[in-house]
């Protein structure tokens, strides 16, 4: 799937909901013309008009309807925190769809879904437009955070079959990392062998592609770095995968954001 | 209000108006499909590219500062013989009108590009870019050394007779009117300033730096009033046209360039955030005076 | 968790920490009443001293940019007599710590000052303003020369046998190491970096240049990555200590610079718009490890 | 005078009221301990956290009552647009009382101010603080502006004995600049012959010295200029000055804000 179809937009924001201490969901009008995005697709967006933050802000699409865009915003610094405060009614610009590599449909198999905290955005956009189109009729996730507080159980609610909650300080569900989570189920037997889908963290996806990755039919990640253009022309958010024998670096943002987790070479991809 | 055309000539190379896309940021053009209208600006700077493909940097690539973006992408780019077979004619077919940039990591590439680029048969206009600091050989050593400069605007302008040939000067150097004025006695048609300045970060808790190569190149707004300052000085220093580059983030800085006697003004790092700046820069610049630059003669000073 | 003293040395002088103000932004030190305690700094480097008094640069003088400043002081000073008279005396009551930095115009008028802070009998630290661009002469043509840095230095470590002498050089050069390396040659007990940027702006209808000298000085946030690639380049290529100067507008930043190896950071452009934050950074590294720079060893590079 | 008592300080914004299309006032808390002023003294706040605009912002203290201190801001940048825009609540960092040389008072002598645009604020601050002490018993004002929106008539009702106001439209008033309009008034020998104070654009106080300077006892004006210390460290702000037979260059922020009009040597300072 290419990328075509993308343009600039200016999105109003309609709602702004705090979700956890530092997550919000944005919903914004869907501006006319916006063309449908497959989950695992992402918008880029000017936070502030002030020249820093300089660069655009990726966002995967949480969900996309009719008439709404959504987006799951952490603020972690200035350009997060700005579009975290933003009111009901300011007009975001950006760019988007982008992402040429969506998550690809799991056919007659299980989905499973790991989530690393906002990871859980395009994780949920496949579950719910999925859902909406009738494919994926089973569906387990595995959502993690650091305690109770930043968990985002509410959100989560109806999109999946099945739901795993994992904390690090054990304040809800099972005390650890998603990953330790996930193999905790393998060990136990009741992580069905379907397809898994997850986005999060580099460690955490490195770790459940290590550890668990065998169980699964196929793993794919949604995977997130620094961009500077989501069009693939800077060459500034490569990652190293594998292809035939040889190393090739793939753009995150045209090229993926999705790959094959097994394919991505962990240790020449440094931070 | 359009008094007379936008249009105007680099040596034997004409173009639409005076509103460029950089080399780096824009890539191979195309990428921005949807974003930028292409056939709207007066050339497509492509990506550099060397005879050879190159991966391009390890690690972080990508890093913002105040104002500015650090990069260290390192000439990632598919090489002579894939542009010219498949990048340079889809920008071509998308109605844009390119400018090739070409770099070297030392003089036997440098001069099997120039054979790949006259054998390619379609290049009118080139950019070299004899700066950029983000390789370990060729460019920023071979930049800031005048004699370099005018030897490899030579060996362009003997290898692609019919082509428009532009030297890329660095900014990190003593005096770039020194390089200027070599690339013109190299006989180049025009100059092109600035490319990056050179700067670094730290992160992380164990405050190492960003970047693999630890240096990496400075664009952005932050480095415009660097930027203006070489384009003023070198227009005052050499007869040839000068290409403007570095932090444009309005119109009113597109302006300033012309103003300070630039040809023509390059947009890179403001594309990312602003991709709808150059069609605008090219709007306002063809309201006014058709995008040719105010008619007031270089002065050396404000007052004299 | 005060673990060790913050206290440290560069050459025969000592200083309470390694945060400094720099020279300019600074004044005489005493203007700040009220809003700075000096007496909480490690130093502070007074306003470039000349030997005669200067009336400085006519026009406007001070332009903001992107994260930056330009500007075009051209080191308005009282002179070498009534600043030993009447400022350092005043200075020294507040309880500040001065380095006296010292500027000329060509070597005549340098010796002139050399003699004069000798005679002073006080001076037991100064910064020696090898790199200041806006004046016709001396500054930028000295600083950017690196026989004539050795030479200057020399100078002032035989007229001021016992004070610390630091060289503060210039970015606006190919390769600033060069000039460390001259100044240690010279006998230097540190070097700072960096002196501001050269840079330039237009205002106005007419798009003028917004200084009479066109050029000024771009200091701030815009050009931290500069001046931090600067410090770290150059801890790693002398033995001598760096007194690091650029765009400081965070405790972070300051980190980032001693992190870089750093034996002293200099706050300039920031106290216009955040005066606490010299002592925001002393309180900061007191908290950490007494002030001192973390014990990494200086590398080439990020990985080997 | 000088500057000692100036400080650092978080001043808390109590209300912003519009007064024209591009002019608010801005009534502060007055920060505890934040020192008393004279008229043409300045605060230098810091508009925004951002570093673009880098530099405080320099503002004439309109009024400083016992709990409030009182800005008139016009929007022209950045800066002032941020300012206007600020929401009751939000702390600003600024500081003050910044300037060496207020305005001096007229002592038996009537006194008449001359205003343009935003140059209002030292100017009634001089008519509150005098009349609230119980000097300078006698007072005109003279108020130009643009147009009559842009004109401040609502916020001089009642601290000036007499009021002329002019409008360059005609709007209100009489037709013209505020420089016709005193020349006017002393061509038709309607003027006192007091102290005058001005303050307002360069070109404005300039003519009005020229043309009319001559009529007045002395004629003291409040410069501006941009600024970066505030304290007389960077001479950035000079102005030149005669002074005995020479010219000096003085700092507007400490040798200043004020200064006898007929000392400046206006052909020298440029713009
Ligand atoms: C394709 C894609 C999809 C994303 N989807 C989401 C999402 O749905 N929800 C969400 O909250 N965040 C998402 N992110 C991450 C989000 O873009 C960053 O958190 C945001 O840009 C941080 O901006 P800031 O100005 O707040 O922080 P900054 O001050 O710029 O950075 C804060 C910290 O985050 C790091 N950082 C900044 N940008 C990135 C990045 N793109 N990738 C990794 N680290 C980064 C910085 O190095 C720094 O350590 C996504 C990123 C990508 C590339
Ligand atoms: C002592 C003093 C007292 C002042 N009192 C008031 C006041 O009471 N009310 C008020 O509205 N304004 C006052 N000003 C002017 C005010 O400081 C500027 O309008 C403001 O700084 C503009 O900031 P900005 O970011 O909005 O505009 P910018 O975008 O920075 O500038 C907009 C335009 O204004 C010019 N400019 C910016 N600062 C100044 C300055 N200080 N002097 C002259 N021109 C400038 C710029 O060159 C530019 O052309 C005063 C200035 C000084 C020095
Ligand atoms: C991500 C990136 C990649 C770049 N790659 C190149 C390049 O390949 N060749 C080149 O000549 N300049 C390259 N540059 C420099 C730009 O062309 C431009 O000269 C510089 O960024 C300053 O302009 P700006 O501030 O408008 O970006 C690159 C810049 C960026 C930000
Ligand atoms: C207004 C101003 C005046 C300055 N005057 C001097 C000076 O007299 N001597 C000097 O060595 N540096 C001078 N500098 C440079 C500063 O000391 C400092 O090196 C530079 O501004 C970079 O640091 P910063 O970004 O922290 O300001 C001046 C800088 C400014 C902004
Ligand atoms: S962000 Fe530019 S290639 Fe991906
Ligand atoms: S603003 Fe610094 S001296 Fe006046």
């Amino acid at each position: 799937m290419s990328a075509a179809g993308k343009g600039l937009w200016k999105a109003a924001l309609r709602r702004s909901t705090p979700l956890s201490p530092s997550c919000s969901l944005l919903v914004f009008e869907r501006p006319a013309g916006f063309p449908d995005a497959a989950p695992g697709q992402f918008v880029s967006v000017r936070a502030t008009e002030a020249t820093a933050p300089l660069l655009r802000r990726p966002y995967s699409i949480m969900d996309l309807t009719g008439s709404s865009l959504s987006l799951l915003v952490k603020a972690v610094g200035r350009g997060s925190a700005a579009l975290c405060a933003a009111r009901p009614g300011e007009r975001f610009d950006m760019i988007g769809p982008l992402g040429g590599v969506p998550f690809p449909e799991p056919g007659e198999a299980e989905a499973v879904f790991v989530a690393g905290g906002t990871g859980l955005a395009p994780v949920l956009f496949a579950a719910r437009a999925w859902r909406r189109r009738g494919v994926a009729a089973r569906t387990t996730l595995l959502c993690g955070a650091a305690t109770k507080r930043e968990l985002l159980g509410d959100l989560v609610k109806t999109a999946f079959g099945t739901r795993w909650f994992a904390t690090l300080d054990g304040s809800a569900g099972f005390r650890g990392d998603v990953v330790a989570l996930c193999r905790d189920l393998v060990s136990r037997g009741r992580m069905p062998k379907g397809v898994l889908y997850s986005c999060g963290p580099r460690g955490m996806v490195r770790a459940l592609e290590e550890t668990t990755g065998g169980h699964f039919a196929a793993h794919y990640t949604s995977l997130e770095a620094i961009m500077a253009c989501g069009v693939g022309a800077c060459r500034g958010c490569t990652v190293p995968v594998r292809s035939g024998g040889a190393s090739v670096l793939k753009a995150i943002c045209s090229d993926g954001t999705v790959f094959p987790a097994g394919d991505i070479l962990w240790e020449e991809w440094e931070e | 209000m359009k008094t007379r055309d936008a249009a105007f000539s680099i040596g034997p190379a004409k173009f639409r108006n005076r509103v460029f896309l950089a080399s780096g940021p824009a890539g191979y053009g195309t990428e921005y499909e949807g974003l930028i209208d292409l056939r709207r600006l007066g050339a497509v700077v492509t990506k550099t590219i060397t005879f050879h493909p190159r991966a391009g940097n390890p690690g972080r690539r990508l890093w913002e500062t105040e104002a500015g973006l650090l990069n260290s992408i390192g000439l990632e780019n598919v090489g002579a013989e894939r542009f010219f077979a498949e990048r340079l004619p889809r920008l071509v077919d998308a109605g844009a009108r390119p400018v090739v940039s070409l770099g070297a990591e030392d003089w036997n590439e440098y001069r099997s590009l120039l054979d790949a680029s006259a054998a390619a048969g379609v290049v009118d206009a080139v950019e070299l870019n004899l700066s950029c600091p983000n390789v370990d050989r060729g460019g920023m050593s071979i930049g800031g050394d005048p004699a370099l400069v005018a030897k490899y605007v030579r060996a362009a302008r003997e290898a692609l007779p019919d082509a428009a040939i532009i030297a890329k000067l660095t900014p990190n150097t003593g005096d770039i009117t020194v390089l200027a004025r070599a690339a013109a006695e190299g006989g180049a048609h025009a100059v092109t300033a600035i490319n990056t300045l050179l700067g670094m970060d730290l992160c992380g808790a164990g405050q190492e730096p960003v970047f693999r190569r630890v240096r990496a190149g400075l664009s952005g707004p932050a480095i415009f009033p660097v930027a203006l300052d070489a384009v003023w000085r070198i227009v005052r220093a050499v007869d040839i046209p000068v290409v403007a580059s570095g932090g444009v983030s309005s119109v009113l800085d597109a302006r300033k360039f012309l103003a300070a006697g630039a040809a023509a003004v390059e947009i890179g790092t403001a594309i990312f955030y602003d991709s709808a700046l150059p069609e605008r820069i090219v709007e306002a610049l063809e309201e006014e005076c058709g995008g040719s630059p105010p008619k007031t003669k270089p002065r050396k000073g404000r007052k004299r």
